[in-house]
């Protein structure tokens, strides 16, 4: 499944700095929904390079990280559960403090 | 003979008459942006273009809190600070700049640090917040406080070449804690002073916290609350996304919060975040 | 000795050390702005807060052209003047103001309307140019004028609750006139001075453009070139939306344009728009 | 057809001040697709309430009217010719002088 994920707020750091990923997720064999569940343990072994306690807690992300699917917070459609579909955009954004 | 309803003097008519020609705005928007007061916690990178376009507008009453002293390393983004101002208390810098833009406006220096023992003093004087602070604790406290006050606060954070901004507790939106229930770790915690900034980036969002506050003292239009706006500045794109609304297991504006007045005032912001309310020096070694 | 390769001064390096600290910005970036000139076209809504960013950013020379005098009307948006410049050249109270945010870059100040008499000669002096002006002609006489002379044009207009924002004649992206090959009837060009404006949005727009045009004085990031930021202040939505390239059959940058110098010299760009360079004094009748 | 049209840079003047109209535009009997030029008219006959030649010149919009379709300058999918796609963004913005 083709889905574009993105990073923001300096989460971007723990990816070799690069922002924006366009990648293709694999469903697991027998499964025919990909939840945000699996796609955070896939990015949690395939982009996240450095300090992975920066990006997740347990099995969700970190506190301060807001998840968007198709720039509505994954609040609304049901966290972890929430199914995603071909095209999909995910974001990841680390909210900021600064000013 | 008695002044008109509009609480707009001649002057004020052809000062603000751009405005007043605004059919969206007008007469209206503007007489209720003159009877308004607004705050501002923090004269530094997001409070310059704030403090500037507010008095600018005609915001009745502008208070300014602020604990620092203007610095040269300030001036790459603090435009309202003027270089002679530099070793002054950024209160009085951005007051003295306020005013010399709109006389017409009353401006209130608040020369202190904002802290649980006097933010609910300070805040309850003011109809609107603006959250132009540079850090974890000082937010989590801003944002409690206008829940326990019923203040609307118009909340902008810039770091690095990004720029965030949203209202929250606006008319049964969410507040901060919704959002982030729990404090991010502190390592999480960048600031300007660690991590730099370029200067024009908290300009950008400091102007949109003073639009959405003017949309909200004047109230016209659909202010930024339910939604948040995140900047791109290396890539130029801007995103508007759709946040969450209130929470009702929120434990500062939730449906069985007791969170009340006296607890806010012992509530201690820099253990529960894990970082301190203000920003240690710089220390630079680049070259 | 010899002065270090970057060109930075250590009081430079104190005071841009938030840009220095930037990974993406950093030394590189800094150096190549105090290397750079850009030139505002126009101290007013757009020109104030673009003016204020490149002074502060640290642009090594800052060039200002405008002919106005400063107005109490202007106030509630231009905030870079204050009130004791009320009946002054707006260039001389813009360029005081830039010096006292920033003591070490050069500021030069064009106190003229800006004419096709002129352009060339002033144009030419600076790497960038920021549109900041207010009507149709000067904003085809000023693209024309980029494209004779290969400069990128940073492009930003603002009116009522609206604003817009494009990067023209940047490294073959189109220029104004691909865009808009011929003008607009002489009705459609509202001017703030008759239609309004609500300040704080020309304060976002040149904000913007103070980005963009330190995005290519630096060499970093993608500018806003064939692209299009539209900004609905009342609503706070922010559309980023694609324009066409340069076009092939543009009269001014297309493959068989024959527009030279000569020919910009001589153009009567208030004949081509039928709508005047300078704004007519503004009629209020409105209480 | 459902189509979102939105009119900016003074343009919703042209239709009561309404920036955003979600409209629903009937194909023409006998034809199978939705041209930017069936817009257009369709747009001038019922939407547009007064001052049509601050929108439209010829069988055109008039200079200085920005046409996006789907937040791309229709230049780039064809005009006029441009085919119109269910749910499609039209977008109508008159270049903005103020500053
Ligand atoms: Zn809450
Ligand atoms: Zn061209």
């Amino acid at each position: 499944m083709h889905i574009t994920l993105e990073f923001g707020g300096g989460l971007e750091l723990l990816c070799d700095s690069v922002k924006i990923h366009n990648v293709d997720v694999e469903l697991k064999k027998g499964l025919e929904k990909l939840t945000m569940k699996d796609l955070l343990a896939w990015v949690r072994t395939n982009l996240i390079k450095e300090r992975p306690e920066m990006f997740m807690k347990g099995d969700t992300v970190r506190p301060g990280v807001l998840v968007l699917v198709n720039d509505c917070d994954w609040e609304l459609s049901g966290q972890l559960e929430t199914t995603l579909q071909e095209k999909d955009v995910v974001v990841f954004i680390s909210t900021l403090h600064g000013g | 003979g008695s002044a008109p309803a509009h609480g707009l003097s001649s002057d004020m008519i052809y000062r603000y008459s751009r405005h007043l020609l605004l059919s969206s705005f007008g007469v209206q928007g503007q007489s209720k942006l003159v009877k308004s007061s607004i705050l501002v916690v923090g004269a530094g990178g997001l409070g310059a273009p704030a403090l500037m376009y507010l008095a600018a507008s005609g915001v009745g009453r502008l208070g300014i809190v602020d604990h620092d002293v203007v610095e040269l390393n300030n001036m790459h983004r603090q435009v309202i600070h003027t270089e002679a101002f530099i070793g002054q208390p950024k209160v009085k810098s951005a007051a003295a700049a306020c005013r010399s833009i709109n006389s017409s406006i009353q401006v209130v220096e608040h020369q202190e640090a904002l802290r649980t023992s006097n933010a609910i003093e300070i805040m309850s004087q003011y109809d609107i917040v603006v959250d132009a602070t540079d850090n974890a604790p000082s937010r989590y406290m801003i944002s409690d406080c206008c829940v326990v006050l019923g203040k609307p606060l118009v909340s902008g954070a810039a770091l690095g070449l990004e720029g965030q901004l949203t209202v929250y507790n606006y008319n049964g939106g969410p507040c901060y804690r919704c959002l982030f229930p729990t404090p991010p770790p502190a390592t999480a915690c960048q600031r300007c002073s660690d991590n730099g900034v370029l200067g024009v980036v908290p300009g950008i969002v400091g102007c949109l916290q003073a639009l959405e506050a003017i949309k909200i003292a004047s109230a016209i239009g659909e202010p930024l609350s339910g939604r948040m706006l995140l900047l791109d500045a290396l890539s130029a794109r801007v995103r508007i996304v759709k946040i969450r609304g209130r929470s009702i297991h929120c434990e500062v504006c939730g449906e069985n919060t007791t969170f009340t007045k006296e607890q806010f005032k012992n509530f201690d912001y820099e253990n529960f975040t894990q970082s301190p309310l203000s920003a240690a020096p710089l220390k630079l070694n680049l070259l």
